[in-house]
């Protein structure tokens, strides 16, 4: 039996050996897909990975809706050939954006690859990504998705902001406005991290202004009270918050029962839409934030985007679901301007300046990052977003500065260089 | 499973299911070839998986995780001792690998190396502290350790990369002295695959070896009463001290293997990825090493394939779940061996 | 009877406010059949987990084998060569009665071996095979032990101790919860063994005692109210007194 | 000082949560010998209920009286379909199952109520701060979240140390074989008490509901702790569940202050002393 058993496995093993599907599928090298060239109608196939459950659904779920919508309004072309958009979910867990990836690379043989919420997805897409020779356009705010040794400057770009462009931008305003003795409250990840380094690199630079205390805490934490006195007693006049989602709600639900954000201006790292709605106008009343896109921003291309999704999904979108609308733009006029290899990709790419739904933006040649204004935001109650001609349901927030996208906000390209240089 | 059960066996603390390893042994002559047939079995699944499974990542993961997942039944199955923080040696062979990969040398052998040796170390002294305890209390330990290692891997950023993980791990190379293969699971799954199936094949024998040696058959009667045990003269605790410790390597291995697979070591919450592999081992059933290799199969087919048709892909392998437990407590290994083979015997009976 | 194999001195242990072993002392000589008894509650089995090290004695040294075994783990006292039968059925239930005796006769010589399949032991399947033999269990050597009937399972419990190859076995009631067809059988068997392995036995029924053992010790209320052959157990008015009377 | 005092109470106001978590997941465990992993989950249906509950009425006092009896029901109807075929089975098959109907419950409530958590609006009547002379006033809501689980405490205590059905639950808790062989209908017990260790998780459901919003995941991270804090007090033990929650729940607070990077793994790293030192757990019976 057992010696029966072990021979035909033996030769099943080779009969697999000479033809597997395993060996059918990424045999080729998984490159930078299936036909291409000029004048081709195959299918431009686009995967998207991003979390679709895990703890930031609605931003992957806005995530796919760009997409989807960006594919709708182009009419499912890119010049001659049909978009087909694959999406998956990575659970927000970097094994499986792996998986998917090397999924989508190898069964589908997909010509771009885009998406991400969290960092640690967006670092493992980028390198599968990376070794298949696929472009990967990355949508989540991260430091590391552009630096070595993650940035492949062959398929690596970056459409989301990085924290410390974000948090320069926003560094006057805090200062000027808010108070200059500020406390950081973090979350203890690399988002966090992140932020305390730009964020104690740009306020010190601000006349007068200076961080006298932060605090980290951990992912998925609910319970903020025990943070409340820390706070209170560092003397700060003013509180930056720079956790997301979930995490967002639950401090701003209990600093508002503290009166916290009454005595001391709250600044927010980052901003959605769909966290403002479940905190509703007084919780964020009187909080302020920063974001890369904001729906009632006075610009065309962004109003053109905005009217198309509350059109398909019924409400405004909220921030995350922009740079995947982008990134399918981007993609469809390159391949329509026969640009779809990985090489002509890049080309078309690098200084590319566009105009789509965050407003002019800019993609530098030196790192992939995309430049695009930062708006500093101010949280209204319901009657003051009313009065200001708001909107009565989402109108939670009123741009009250808006910073362009600039060499001078992001790391310049001479850091950049610098700091491949020193890694090498 | 009725004719099975003793008189009064209402009232006893022994469930069938837990200690279902050598009932499958015990049923009669038959199921003891399955022992070692599971060998053949293994080879026959790999190949399925090799034919059927499209994307080649995760029929190569299949391999990785069913071998994590046999190796934990060792524990579960075998010695009655539940591991919640079973994610701890997967994720610590992870990072090992790596970074030897990346900071040492490229070669495979190297990194699979001291990815179990260390891990084996480590499990001797993991396991010291959590075998003080039995059951819940075990239990409850081993997820203690999970969530440290957790947290060690989260804080310390400049050797594991933190939340954002262990990036740019090097395509390996297995020096085979006549040739050297290069382990480049994205450009050549073929290579990959067959090597992996090479070593876990050659590991589980391994474990299959174990469970039929002495130590192993103690391990099992320990589990049964260890009081008996101790009354026969064994030193119960060694016992179940050198099985942690092969659980752990073994895991290690797996983990040295998948970090090799994505060039990349990711982190994630441990005790829910504790609960994936320990779910994948009731799902396959407890009393074989084989059950945990179908359990991973097949949970890792759910979970790829209701992903792309459904949101609420969950809900329904929450449900799967129900019903499994509910219908088929010996799980999907023990529906094969046991309730089949039961249910034809009663029909032909019936006739 | 070459010298003692078993010596305890002074045995004394309390529970709370119970004090349930008084300074015993005992006495076994090799190849005897050594038989305690007294009613419920007179110390028997504290005294015998005070001898296999379940229990730590207060006060008190036990010597078996003419090494100091007190409060060692029982595990090693098992290794020297002590084995146990339970009062309470202690077997693997859910392994077959094979199995059951097997594990017991390789933790003498191939304990800790891992590397070769514990079924290519050939010295331990001719020893396991012999201890079924004589126990009379070889009709159910592939049966699951919880299957078997409680009689059955009391001489599984035995076929274990003995499998281990002890020089001293303790036997907590034997025949206890047996109907008397099984109990004949069984004290058959037990004056059979002791023709290899001196036994020292915990026993209720009085008549079985009698019929077998070479010495008795009756304990009462943790104290050894008398020591002696048989006959003289028979006898002594204060044995009858509170415990024959008592109990029969 | 100051600090550390203020620290203290929101310690104390955090531990009270787990305490009902972990008292239910106990007193289950005690009885019916069945590790409930789904708990977590069960407690975050409460909190939806109230979410709904408080949207409709405005308030969550209704919600504090309905949601408990609610989950009662359906905590006694999971137990007569699927969890009394797991007793005498296996505890790993009790983990799969309760894994299962985690899953179930989590994605069944985000179908219904949409990934996005819902508010709920803490009474009117309590918000307001209360000075306690600690140099910071502390929101009156907390230190009636404090209050009601000290009730909700008390009340399960008296009832299990003063009613005949109490009296049979400990015993069955100390000695299942013994309360069977006394012909009692021991199914009805073991039913009432996950019945009503549900309805304690529903209890924690309504009261956190204002102070962290609701949410499908939020009976996860939550649920090891509980976990935690069972082990820690002792399993069994219930005034060991309420010692070691406020224990857990003040020592994270306070780590918070000091270290706050190190306030996620305090609660484990004090199970593995204590598993070491006092392996019954701080009040359970040795």
């Amino acid at each position: 039996m057992r010696a029966k058993a072990g021979l035909l496995a033996g030769a099943a093993l080779l009969l697999a050996a000479c033809g597997g599907t395993v060996a059918g599928g990424g045999g080729s090298g998984g490159g930078g897909g299936g036909g291409g060239g000029e004048g081709s109608t195959e299918p431009l196939k686009v995967g998207v990975i991003t979390g679709i459950t895990g703890a930031y659904v609605q931003l992957g779920e806005e995530q796919r809706n760009g997409a989807e919508l960006a594919v709708k309004l182009l009419e499912e072309k890119a010049g001659d050939r049909p978009i087909e958009l694959i999406v998956r979910d990575d659970q927000l867990k970097p094994d499986i954006a792996l998986r998917e990836a090397q999924a989508l690379i190898q069964e589908e043989q997909v010509d771009f690859l885009t998406g991400c919420v969290s960092a640690a997805t967006t670092l493992a897409v980028n390198q599968i990504a990376s070794q298949a020779g696929v472009p990967y356009l990355g949508t989540c705010q991260t430091e590391q998705l552009n630096r070595p040794p993650n940035f492949n400057a062959e398929v690596t770009y970056h459409l989301a902001p990085t924290p410390s462009q974000g948090i320069n931008s926003a560094a006057p305003f805090i200062c000027e406005n808010l108070g200059e003795k500020v406390f950081l409250l973090l979350p203890d990840y690399a988002f966090g991290h992140e932020q305390e380094a730009a964020y104690t690199t740009a306020l010190p630079e601000q006349t007068g202004c200076s961080i006298v205390g932060k605090a980290y805490f951990p992912l998925g934490t609910t319970d903020f009270n025990p943070f409340v006195p820390t706070i209170e007693g560092s003397g700060a006049n003013a509180l930056v918050y720079g956790g997301v989602g979930r995490d967002q709600v639950s401090f701003l639900r209990q600093a508002d029962q503290f009166g916290l954000t009454d005595r001391i201006p709250t600044f927010l790292t980052i901003e959605d839409l769909s966290f403002d709605q479940e905190l509703g106008f007084d919780l964020i009343d009187g909080t302020y934030a920063m974001a890369a896109f904001w729906w009632n921003v006075d610009d065309e291309n962004v109003q053109t985007y905005v009217e198309a999704y509350r059109e398909e999904y019924g409400t405004p979108p909220g921030g995350y679901g922009v740079y995947l609308y982008n990134a399918l733009n981007l993609i469809a006029t390159a391949v329509e301007e026969g640009s779809d290899t990985p090489e002509a990709f890049r080309e078309f790419m690098e200084g590319r300046e566009v105009s789509l739904g965050q407003g002019d933006m800019t993609i530098r040649e030196c790192d992939h990052q995309a430049l695009a204004p930062i708006y500093i935001l101010e949280g209204l109650a319901a009657d003051e977003a009313e009065s200001r001609g708001g909107d009565a349901e989402f109108g939670l927030r009123e741009v009250v500065e808006t910073v362009p996208g600039s060499e001078e906000t992001a790391p310049t390209c001479d850091e950049v260089q610098e700091e491949f240089q020193r890694v090498g | 499973m009725t004719d099975l059960s003793p008189a009064g066996a209402k009232d006893a603390p022994v469930t069938d299911a837990a200690a279902a390893v050598t009932l499958a042994r015990a049923t009669g002559s038959a199921p003891a070839r399955w022992t070692w047939g599971q060998i053949g079995l293994l080879v026959v699944l790999a190949v399925v998986v090799l034919f059927t499974v499209p994307n080649p990542s995760l029929a190569i993961g299949m391999l990785i995780f069913g071998l994590w997942a046999a190796g934990l039944n060792l524990l579960v199955g075998y010695g009655g001792l539940v591991s919640f923080g079973h994610a701890l040696p997967f994720a610590y062979g992870g990072y090992a690998a790596g970074l030897v990969l990346k900071n040492v040398t490229t070669s495979a052998w190297v990194a699979l190396f001291v990815a179990t040796v260390s891990m084996a170390l480590l499990s001797a002294l993991i396991g010291a502290v959590c075998l003080r305890r039995t059951e819940v209390y075990f239990s409850m330990l081993t997820l203690a350790f999970a969530q440290l290692g957790f947290f060690i891997a989260l804080q310390w950023n400049d050797v594991t990369g933190g939340d954002d993980g262990l990036a740019g791990v090097p395509v390996s190379t297995l020096e085979l002295g006549f040739t050297t293969l290069e382990l480049n699971g994205l450009r050549d799954p073929l290579t990959f695959f067959l090597v992996t199936a090479v070593i876990v094949l050659l590991t589980f024998a391994a474990l299959i070896l174990f469970t039929e040696s002495p130590m192993g058959r103690v391990l099992q009667a320990i589990r049964e009463s260890e009081e008996r045990a101790r009354g026969c003269g064994y030193n119960t605790r060694l016992v179940q001290l050198v099985t942690f410790i092969i659980a752990g390597a073994v895991a290690g291995l797996a983990g040295g293997l998948f970090a090799m697979l994505n060039n990349f070591v990711g982190l994630q919450p441990y005790w829910l990825l504790s609960g994936v592999v320990l779910i994948m081992v009731i799902l396959g059933g407890r009393s074989s090493l084989f059950g945990p290799f179908l359990g991973a199969v097949l949970y890792l087919m759910l979970e790829s394939t209701l992903s792309r048709y459904t949101d609420s892909w969950q809900f329904f392998v929450g449900a799967i779940f129900v019903i499994c437990v509910l219908l088929f407590p010996q799980g999907l290994w023990g529906l094969l061996t046991t309730t089949v083979p039961h249910l034809l015997r009663r029909t032909r009976g019936a006739r | 009877m070459t010298g003692l194999i078993l010596k305890a001195e002074g045995l004394d242990r309390s529970f709370g406010g119970i004090h349930a072993v008084k300074d015993v002392s005992l006495e076994v000589p090799q190849g005897a059949l050594h038989a305690i008894i007294g009613p419920n509650g007179s110390g028997k089995t504290t005294l015998f987990n005070l001898i296999t090290g379940h229990t730590k004695p207060g006060k008190g040294r036990v010597e078996f084998d003419g090494h100091d075994i007190t409060g060692m783990p029982f595990a090693k006292v098992a290794r020297r060569g002590l084995a146990k039968s339970y009062q309470i059925t202690t077997v693997f239930p859910l392994l077959t009665v094979f199995e059951n005796v097997r594990i017991a006769a390789q933790a003498a010589s191939h304990a800790n071996v891992f590397w070769r399949p514990a079924d290519s032991i050939k010295a331990v399947t001719r020893r396991t095979d012999e201890v079924l033999e004589k126990i009379g269990l070889t009709a159910d050597r592939d049966a699951i032990a919880s299957n078997l009937s409680h009689g059955d399972q009391r001489r599984l419990d035995l076929a274990i101790a003995l499998a281990t190859e002890p020089r001293l076995l303790l036997l907590d009631e034997p025949t206890a919860g047996m109907s008397p067809s099984e109990t004949a059988s069984t004290v058959e068997l037990v004056r059979e063994l002791n023709r290899e392995v001196t036994i020292l036995m915990i026993e209720h029924k009085m008549d079985v005692i009698l019929s077998i053992a070479s010495a008795i010790t009756v304990l009462h209320q943790g104290e050894k109210l008398f020591e002696g052959a048989p006959d003289e157990v028979k006898s002594h008015p204060k044995v009858q007194e509170v415990y024959l009377t008592g109990s029969l | 000082m100051d600090q550390l005092l203020s620290q203290l109470v929101l310690g104390i106001v955090s531990g009270a949560l787990l305490v009902l978590l972990a008292l239910g997941l106990n007193l289950i465990f005690g009885l019916l010998e069945f590790i409930n992993f789904s708990h977590g989950a069960l407690y975050m249906v409460g909190a939806y209920l109230t979410s709904y509950l408080a949207a409709a009425t405005g308030t969550i006092w209704l919600a504090l009286l309905v949601v408990p009896i609610a989950m009662a029901l359906i905590g006694a109807a999971l137990e007569r379909t699927v969890i009394r075929p797991m007793y005498g089975r296996d505890q790993v098959d009790a983990l799969l199952l309760t894994f299962g109907l985690t899953y179930i419950l989590i994605e069944g409530v985000r179908y219904i109520a949409g990934s996005g958590g819902r508010r709920v609006k803490g009474p009117e009547l309590l918000a307001f701060q209360v000075d306690l002379g600690l140099g910071r006033p502390v929101p009156a809501y907390l230190l009636f979240v404090v209050v009601a689980v000290a009730l909700v405490v008390g009340g399960l205590w008296l009832f299990l140390q003063k009613t005949n059905v109490g009296l049979i639950v400990r015993a069955g808790i100390r000695d299942h074989i013994m309360i069977r062989a006394l012909g009692v209908r021991f199914d009805r017990y073991r039913t009432l008490v996950f019945a009503i260790g549900i309805a304690v998780a529903g209890v924690a459901g309504v009261l956190t509901g204002p102070i962290t919003g609701v949410y499908p995941e939020m009976g996860a991270d939550i649920l090891i702790l509980a976990f935690v804090v069972v082990v820690v007090g002792g399993m069994g033990s219930f005034w060991g569940a309420v010692v070691a929650g406020l224990l857990i729940g003040v020592l994270v607070s306070v780590t918070t202050l000091y270290a706050s990077v190190y306030a996620g793994i305090v609660p484990f790293i004090l199970m593995i002393l204590v598993m070491t030192f006092r392996p019954r757990g701080l009040l359970g019976a040795t």
